[in-house]
């Protein structure tokens, strides 16, 4: 059955109401069902007849039904409920019965399906209307506002000072590493004083001794006095050389011990 | 003639009213987006009042083939709308929009701010969720003020982009407006007792009817 | 007024000059380019002189906030010159430099004229090209004399802007480290002997140095 409406359009399958074409799927929900349905009545929907409306809604109810035709919640909901309001309009009302009356809850789905429909037909108006970038349209080369984004940086003397007191004290923080390249170990300052001992014949200042290139750097001369005379002092142990100093403070100074077999 | 950079100094003169009518003209031309007063202001000399300078722009439009239109409270210039034969090339193709979208649209733009209950209610079937991610994506609706009623609802309303795309003022230019309200079609009004999947108002007590059924017929 | 949809017809005869006018106007300000006369033509109606309405319209926006300009062999509506100043918006950002930029300029200060590898061996990490170059746009410092030594290195010095930013006569100025010491931002007292191979001069470090250095001295 629902077959031969395929082609049909949405339009003439729902003008086709009287058919009640089981295609509950084209519905969107019981109130659009029952709307499509009283538009059937070709009258104001102020004044439809509720009751009739109620019977066609109940009629395609149990079509759909015998029709194995799957029906969402709703719709039977709306069908038991239609039934209802069916019984409440026949019947004389019960004068103990405190729920609304028929008429009442007639009247208010007279007011929904109204209302419905002036929703429908106020969107088809909206979208009668022209619309922009269909009927009238907006700039086609708009200029964005150029934003123009001054970053200014800022610093203060203080952020200046704080930076660099930071860096200037970052050695405190620092583990402690031993600054290889600015170190002269014994070992070295021995091997130096043993090749150059043998030259030695007069008391010559110690400090004569340090290597080349380690006399300047306050640092370098440090480390370096330090292992030249520790080594002085390995060699006096050795008897190798003699050391003397003349005065607090005054220079060291060592020379080559005659080797007794020399003579 | 020279106009000075814009000061936020009253030292300096607001520029002539013609001036000004300009400079609105030229902020207008650049954008395509509507342009508050505010926004205007700000970006006029300072002492500027755009406001007065849109009148005159307004009117110096008039008839022509563009036109100053007022969308919210914004201002933009759009192509006047008989024009738009001339147009096709620009004519952006959107995205067609479900029956169930419009409807809601519609629902929306009459009866905002509405809680998704009531346009379901209205609609008197469920409102999917793509369908109000839709209309939220086109920009034309918003989320409104919360409803101060129980769990709170969030609320729909149309937005400035919606009414620059439908050509209106304001939402109250919506057509037929007046009509659905003095016919109180855009009232919320509660069924009596509980109606089909309707939460419950209040409980009018009801009257004993005397004429049953048949009152709606003809 | 209406007007009717285009028609390759001649039947139809060609709107009205003022009508052709008022559909170019339009034409110009939808389109994304500028349109040329032979574009126009085959927007227009048939019959249309969209030559001659370009010359009215190009008359009737002399002296607006917008003018008709022929861009190449096109048209296009374009913002007066004059006006160009309200299509932007400046924004000023206020940023602290950077720590790597506060430290390098306070390097350059310090130790000037200074070469870029000796500010990565006081600071004990690299120096980045961008940090120099935010420096040198901020015309803080600028390049110095090439250093006479082995690859002639570009040195860096601080310029009159930097002095002027921070409020001082000339770098000497610039406090020395007793004087940090003293104002408490150095809390520690530096370890004897340098930082990583600096040599300030006149601070207290270089009076240590000759001290212990006097132990070994004749």
């Amino acid at each position: 059955m629902a077959e031969t409406f395929e082609d049909q359009t949405e339009v003439e399958a729902r003008l086709a109401a009287e058919a009640l074409i089981v295609d509950v799927d084209g519905y969107e929900g019981p109130l659009d069902l029952l709307l499509t349905m009283s538009r059937t009545q070709k009258v104001d929907l102020r004044k439809i007849s509720i009751l009739h409306l109620a019977e066609q809604y109940l009629v395609f109810i149990d079509r759909a039904k015998g029709l194995r035709i799957e029906l969402a919640a709703d719709y039977l909901v709306m069908a038991a409920w239609l039934a209802f309001l069916k019984s409440r309009l026949l019947l004389p009302a019960d004068p103990n019965d405190e729920g609304p009356s028929g008429e009442e809850l007639a009247a208010h789905l007279a007011f929904q399906l109204e209302r419905l429909q002036a929703m429908r037909d106020a969107a088809a108006k909206l979208m009668a209307r022209d619309q922009l970038g269909r009927d009238f349209f907006a700039r086609g080369v708009p200029e964005s506002v150029e934003r123009v984004r001054k970053v200014k940086y800022t610093a203060t003397i203080l952020d200046l000072m704080q930076a660099y007191a930071r860096l200037r004290t970052r050695d405190d923080f620092r583990p402690y590493v031993m600054d290889r390249e600015l170190l002269f170990t014994m070992e070295q300052a021995l091997d130096r004083l043993r090749g150059l001992i043998c030259y030695a014949g007069d008391w010559t200042d110690l400090m004569s001794y340090l290597p080349e290139g380690w006399e300047s750097d306050p640092k370098k001369r440090r480390s370096a006095a330090a292992a030249t005379f520790a080594a002085s002092l390995e060699l006096v142990k050795a008897g190798k050389i003699d050391i003397r100093q003349d005065d607090v403070f005054a220079p060291i100074q060592i020379k080559k011990k005659r080797d007794p077999n020399d003579g | 003639m020279t106009v000075e950079a814009p000061q936020n100094d009253s030292l300096f003169e607001a520029p002539p009213m013609g001036e000004q009518e300009r400079m609105v003209e030229a902020v207008l031309f650049a954008t395509a987006e509507p342009v508050t007063v505010r926004e205007l202001a700000a970006r006029l000399p300072h002492g500027s009042d755009p406001a007065e300078a849109l009148v005159h722009l307004k009117k110096r439009y008039e008839g022509r083939g563009v036109s100053v239109v007022k969308v919210g409270d914004a201002w933009a210039i759009r192509t006047a709308p008989d024009l738009g034969f001339l147009m096709q090339k620009e004519t952006v193709e959107t995205r067609k929009l479900s029956r169930a979208a419009i409807e809601t649209l519609a629902i929306i733009a009459y009866h905002q701010p509405v809680t998704r209950a009531e346009i379901e209610e209205i609609r008197g079937v469920g409102v999917s969720r793509g369908t109000i991610d839709q209309l939220l994506e086109l920009e034309w609706i918003r989320f409104g003020r919360r409803r101060m009623t129980p769990g709170r609802p969030v609320t729909y309303v149309v937005t400035q982009e919606f009414l620059d795309h439908f050509g209106l003022e304001s939402a109250r230019d919506l057509p037929g407006l007046k009509e659905l309200r003095a016919a109180g079609l855009l009232e919320n009004r509660p069924p009596p007792g509980q109606g089909p999947g309707l939460d419950t108002g209040e409980d009018d007590e009801a009257e004993e009817d005397e004429n049953q059924g048949e009152m709606f017929e003809p």
